[in-house]
């Protein structure tokens, strides 16, 4: 079954096409990976899902469009995402940012208390809830914003970049958070990643974005190999 | 046990609630101690609306003055012209900037920052061109004065019964304060919160942008304009001279000086700003130059607002203490 | 008839155009670079026209070629001044940009009562920077507003090169776009907010010594222009020059439209609906680029 | 933790006493300065006037009138043999809480007597009611005295010099019309009224109106301004497109009528500049040097002090006399001449201490009232008597003459003096009209 299907998809500011003409579909339940340099219109495909900017084409969303759907509503339908840099509610605590998304996100869960103290064992916050966001480290600036965004019992997650930054233990954490998320809760997730490494390690396929255009899609382990991507890559 | 706990965790609000309690009966009806004290109680609470829009959900709303006006002109003319009972026209002043401010609103919706200031500053601007045309009812630049004010007995509310206006006004502004407080502390006020520090991350968790700038515009106006109803009640007159700059500049000073965001800090703030210039009066042509002078002083050295004078005394004190423990160490070390 | 009328008031509009480009041009500058909503830009203005009062007919009586001259000069170290005593220290620390907006609004308080208290209530009179009138085909314009013209002109033009082919220029446009970019790739960002100060304040004298000789100089007198130039500066977007230059021009004209066609009282009202048609149009302004 | 609430709760409480000893401190500073001699008790006099705001000159010229009167009477031993005493309280720009304050603690003082100038806000009318004092008003505006003629049951002691502005428009428009004092054909039947959108002004400029389209001519411009506006450029264009023969500007803010005759003279038409109440306040000329010359005006009250008064009517030479002792005592003392406020403002001390002088007594109003009641004082600016119902000085004696004035060689002469209901119409000439130099 498709959980997301992006049918010529095209987003230009002026004269220049971030995304054009895209097409890819998602099955439910899998890793889903997009890759690919600088600028190749990976941040602004998870804007146009999560509904920041208007585009052309339609995006569907468990068989139904959610194109021209402002963000909030589109968070209602079961889509979640993080941010590239950890955009936290930084003057609140940890346990406010993660109620944030479980009381706005999830409107219609009864145990919010319950929920949250859940997804706080899941992501392995507890301890740091009564901090104040800003002063928890990097990793856990990242968890937080995760476990707000599964807050909103969301089924499918956007994670952008989830690795920038950290230490090899924590991103071999983090490896293994996407791998529980996915299995324990069932999310479907979209993930975008520069490290190949993680990228083969987590995903059951990927796309390769280049100047915005889809460029291959497939396993991770024949895409990487292809001798193309690491032209790309290389600056070829 | 609960009681004692709430005792403790809000005893500098409710210490500062005895203090104004009981501070009129100190000063034995002093009726110009006792009127400044009501305009501190009055401004405070007007800045601390205009607090919860600035500095909650920084929608940089510039229109709180004209809201208190609307809200003051509302409350007069009801009485006068429909003969609406005193007490039922304060909170229709309320509503009225209210109705006003969502309405003011619509238009800022897809606006941020200094384009939402504006479009709210317009509306102060117009304000008094709409106040000076509307002379058969407005009285154009002369204002308004002598309608019916609240009795209650033998009792008058006026500034020239101070110490029964006093009660009434502390009576509203506690309760205003306190509907303040609750809405910060509510999901509502988590959501403006969330809107302020990072709003795309707080629209991509469902939160309705729209929505609750249409309620913090509602809200904070409603607050302003019941304000500005009592305000006209209480000193008897209201005229488009409120519109002038300098109660613009003043209103914002006390809420800034106090610390954006920082309950009660805008009431702190309304209470110092009110005072001094009071203070100040003697000096005449000079009293707003020292009290510019306080003011940028005062943030100069303590940037956070007054608020945050805890904390800023505090890391003070941990500076010198660390600095002497420095010292101490240097001067072991050395000694070895 | 109707012709001549519309002549008469384009010339209105436009010398006024010309000033309140240059007034919201400073008050867009420091807001676009620095990110400070300076609320003392209207004491500037004050302040820039009294010292070319007290250059010209207050005390010294100097020629008017020097009164510009001195009074820019002056401006220039005041804004300097001004950023270096009342924001640098701010910037100490974080949230620093809040704090900035309430020591705009003091130092508006103190400077306006400061001219005040030194100079009084009593409105003061500069003389037109050239006397007489052109007759041009019928029609009379006066010289002041022919200089007016051509002095706002030449400093949008001047701060187009200035941004665009100057180094120091191009550092401030860096600065506007990303601040703590432009401190990695090495910019003196202290240096440009004290520059980026003390043009704005030049550019206030500037327009302060145009404006002054038509509306009087009085301790209240930068409000006046202060709210005008935050209307142009929002109507033409944030840091973009050309749009302020259209604003300005657009906005002046409707205002000298409405008053001659509707009467004074509505200018400020249509000025105000038209922004706000704009905005719901464009939300960032004409041109909003910063 | 704990210490954290701590500090909070004792920086809470700090503050709040500081604030509670400051606020005593705060009404301390506003009481009287000046010591009362050890053997009488002082006679305190109020002054409700504006010290800031934008009408500080006028609170300035309110405060040097009584200071001189005070050295005056004190000097001649005091009023009842006791000193009288100044206490000045700042309107400043009207705001409620400012009206408040001036209330509390002219109250608090306990004056005897509150001198005020004017506003046009009624509400400084019911402020000022509420001292509880015998209240001299000294000003020319309706809207104050009317506040307090509707609600004189509860209060009577409310004394006006003058209490109507109604009256001006009209003989003034009849003066400019008049070949007697006004000797320039002009040019057409044409009329602009600029109006600053404030009572006074806008009832001033609607019975010059009409008095002007009754004797037949067209009014090209009305237009009502907002207050404080300085910008005219679109409607001097429409004047130039027009070229009336007479522009009048009503406004009593000095500002805008500086702003409006600057922007005139840019490029001024074959038109008289005619203004009101701005020609008597020292800072319109001083702004224009010899360029003022030829601007008309008009004050009520005999205002005679830059030309000589050289006529055969006695009154007259009286109010002369008198007025010119105020102007060389305010000229030497201060190093600035006065405005009519000045004036003004030493007549209705006069009266009053007069009355008491007579009465015997500071505090019973009612038989200072009484006293002046159809009394003929007189003073600097008319003869006042004052009238039982108005309550107002100059309607029941009918003997304050209105004057219409010039601006000749930087100083304002007054052409020509008249008295009654047509006070436009019969008019005794003082000084010859000058055609302004820009019709030359």
């Amino acid at each position: 079954m498709k959980i997301l299907q992006a049918e010529k998809v095209t987003k230009l500011f002026g004269e220049l096409a971030a995304v054009s003409n895209l097409d890819f579909e998602v099955e439910s339940g899998e890793i889903f990976g997009i890759a690919g340099p600088n600028g190749a219109g990976k941040t602004t495909l998870f804007n146009l899902i999560s509904g920041v900017y208007p585009y052309t084409g339609d995006i569907i969303f468990e068989g139904k469009s959610i194109h021209g759907l402002r963000p909030f509503q589109i968070c209602h339908r079961g889509i979640a995402r993080t941010f590239q840099i950890p955009v936290l509610f930084s003057s609140i605590s940890v346990y406010d940012n993660i109620r944030m998304g479980a009381h706005f996100g999830a409107p219609k869960e009864k145990n919010e208390k319950e929920l949250i103290k859940e997804i706080i064992d899941l992501v392995g916050l507890r301890g740091q809830e009564e901090t104040i966001a800003a002063n928890v480290d990097l990793f856990d600036k990242r968890l937080t914003m995760l476990a707000a965004a599964l807050a909103t019992k969301p089924r499918l997650l956007l994670v952008d970049e989830p690795t920038g930054g950290l230490s090899p233990k924590e991103v071999r954490a983090s490896v293994e958070l996407f791998h529980k998320i996915n299995q324990e809760l069932g999310v479907t997730i979209i993930i975008i990643e520069h490290l190949m490494k993680v990228m083969v390690e987590v995903c059951d396929r990927l796309m390769i974005l280049n100047n915005g255009e889809k460029f291959c899609i497939g396993s991770p382990q024949k895409v990487i190999q292809t001798r193309e991507v690491i032209d790309i890559y290389l600056g070829g | 046990m609960v009681v004692s706990k709430i005792l403790r965790k809000n005893a500098f609000m409710l210490g500062a609630l005895l203090v104004l309690a009981l501070l009129p009966i100190a000063l034995r009806g002093n009726a110009h101690v006792l009127n400044i004290l009501s305009a501190c109680l009055i401004w405070g609470v007007v800045a601390s609306a205009w607090d919860l829009s600035i500095g909650y959900a920084s929608v940089w709303s510039f229109g709180h003055i004209a809201f208190f006006v609307i809200g003051g002109y509302t409350g007069a003319m009801t009485v006068m012209y429909l003969g609406i009972p005193p007490e039922a026209a304060i909170p229709l002043g309320g509503v009225a900037a209210a109705v006003i401010g969502i309405l003011i609103a619509l238009p800022c919706l897809r606006l941020h920052g200094i384009y939402i200031a504006m479009v709210t500053f317009g509306v102060h601007l117009v304000l008094s061109t709409f106040i000076l045309r509307w002379r058969d009812y407005t009285f154009g630049a002369t204002g308004l004065s002598g309608f019916e004010r609240i009795q209650l007995g033998q009792y008058v509310f006026s500034s020239s019964v101070p110490f029964f206006s006093y009660y009434v006004i502390f009576g509203v502004s506690v309760l205003l304060l306190f509907i303040i407080y609750r809405v910060i502390n509510s999901t509502i006020g988590l959501a403006f919160v969330g809107l302020r520090d990072s709003e795309p991350f707080a629209k991509s968790l469902g939160i309705n942008e729209y929505k609750y700038k249409l309620i913090v515009f509602g809200i904070s106006a409603f607050i302003a304009g019941l304000m500005g109803a009592l305000y006209t009640s209480f000193y008897g007159t209201v005229s488009p001279f409120m519109l002038e700059v300098s109660t613009f500049l003043m209103v914002l000073i006390m809420l800034m000086l106090g610390g954006l965001g920082r309950f009660p800090g805008a009431v702190i703030g309304a209470f110092v700003i009110t005072v001094l210039s009071e203070a100040l009066r003697p000096l005449v042509l000079w009293r707003f130059v020292i009290l510019g002078a306080i003011v940028i002083t005062v943030m100069i050295a303590m940037p956070q607002g007054l608020m945050a004078l805890p904390q800023t005394i505090k890391s003070f004190a941990r500076r010198v203490t660390q600095r002497k423990q420095i010292k101490k160490d240097s001067i072991k070390t050395s000694s070895i | 008839m109707a012709a001549e009328q519309a002549v008469n008031l384009v010339i209105v509009g436009i010398t006024l155009g010309a000033v309140y480009a240059v007034m919201a041009l400073g008050l867009s500058f420091i807001y676009g670079i620095t990110k400070i909503f300076n609320y003392a830009h209207g004491a500037f203005f004050t302040w820039g026209a009294y010292f070319a009062w007290m250059l010209s007919s207050g005390y010294l009586h100097l020629p008017y070629p020097a009164v510009v001259v001195i009074t820019v000069v002056i401006m220039f170290f005041f804004g300097f001044g001004y950023e270096k005593a009342f924001m640098y220290p701010l910037r100490r620390f974080a949230g620093w940009d809040i704090t900035a907006i309430i020591v705009t609004l003091g130092s508006a308080l103190l400077f306006d009562n400061l001219a005040l208290a030194l100079f009084g209530t009593r409105a003061k009179r500069m003389p037109y920077l050239v006397e007489g009138n052109f007759v041009v085909g019928g029609f009379t314009i006066t010289r002041h507003e022919v200089v007016t013209l051509i002095i706002g002109l030449a400093i949008m033009v001047l701060l187009i090169l200035f941004l665009g082919k100057v180094r120091q220029g191009m550092a401030m446009k860096g600065v506007a776009q990303d601040q703590t970019g432009a401190r990695i790739v090495g910019i003196p960002i202290n240096k440009i907010f004290s520059y980026t100060f003390a043009i704005a304040a030049a550019l206030a004298g500037v327009s302060a010594i145009l404006l002054a000789p038509k509306i009087l100089v009085y301790p209240t007198v930068g409000w006046v222009v202060f709210i005008k130039a935050f209307v142009v500066m929002v109507f033409g977007g944030v840091g973009s020059i050309k749009g302020t230059a259209i604003a300005a021009f657009i906005l002046a004209m409707v205002e000298a439209f409405v008053t001659f066609y509707l009467g004074g009282i509505w200018g400020t009202p249509i000025f105000i609906l038209v922004l706000i048609i704009m905005l719901t149009i464009r939300p960032k302004g004409l041109f909003g680029t910063w | 933790m704990k210490r954290q609430k701590l500090v909070k709760l004792i920086i809470g409480f700090g503050l709040v006493a500081v604030l509670a000893i400051s606020i005593p401190l705060v009404s301390g500073c506003t009481s009287p300065a000046a010591t009362p001699t050890p053997e009488e008790e002082p006679i305190k006099v109020g002054i409700a006037t504006t010290i800031t705001g934008a009408l500080a000159d006028d609170g300035r010229m309110h405060v040097r009138a009584l200071e001189m009167a005070r050295d005056r009477i004190n000097a001649e031993g005091g009023l009842l043999g006791r000193p009288v005493e100044l206490l000045t309280a700042d309107l400043g720009n009207y705001t409620p809480t400012e009206l408040a304050a001036v209330r509390d603690t002219l109250k608090s003082a306990g004056v005897d007597m509150v001198n005020y100038n004017w506003a046009v806000y009624p509400a400084v009318t019911d402020y000022l009611m509420e001292i509880d004092s015998l209240v001299m008003h000294h000003g020319w505006v309706s809207v104050d005295w009317q506040e307090w003629y509707d609600n004189k049951d509860s209060f009577p002691y409310w004394m006006t010099l003058n209490q109507t502005e109604e009256g001006y428009g009209v003989p003034y428009f009849q003066a400019l019309t008049n070949p007697e004092m006004v000797t320039w054909d002009f040019p057409n039947k044409k009329a602009a009224i600029i109006v600053c959108d404030l009572d006074y002004s806008v009832v001033q400029a609607e019975w010059w109106r009409e008095e002007a389209e009754r004797a037949g001519w067209e009014i090209v411009l009305y237009e009502i301004h907002p207050v404080g506006n300085v910008e005219f450029g679109a409607q001097m264009a429409k004047i130039r497109q027009e070229n009336p023969a007479i522009i009048f500007m009503s406004s009593v803010i000095s500002t805008e009528v500086i702003a409006a005759y600057a922007d005139f003279l840019e490029n001024p038409t074959d038109s008289l500049f005619v203004i009101t109440w701005v020609i008597n306040k020292p800072e319109f000329w001083s702004a224009f040097g010899e360029q003022a010359d030829g601007v008309l005006g008009t004050v009520p009250g005999f205002f005679m002090v830059d030309s000589a008064y050289t006529g055969s009517n006695p009154e007259y030479q009286t109010y002369y006399a008198k007025g010119r002792a105020i102007w060389d005592e305010c000229l030497e003392r201060y190093g600035e001449r006065p405005s009519l406020q000045t004036i003004c403002a030493d007549d209705s001390f006069w009266v009053w201490a007069e009355a008491v002088e007579r009465v015997g007594s500071v505090d019973d109003y009612d038989a200072i009232m009484e006293a002046m009641f159809d009394y003929p004082y007189v003073g600097a600016t008319g003869t006042y008597g004052f009238d039982r119902d108005t309550h107002a000085g100059s309607y029941q004696a009918g003997n304050v003459p209105l004057g219409f004035y010039q601006i000749q060689g930087g100083e304002v002469i007054t052409l020509a003096v008249g008295e009654g209901e047509n006070a436009g119409k019969n008019i005794e000439k003082i000084t010859d009209f000058q055609v302004p130099w820009w019709l030359e």
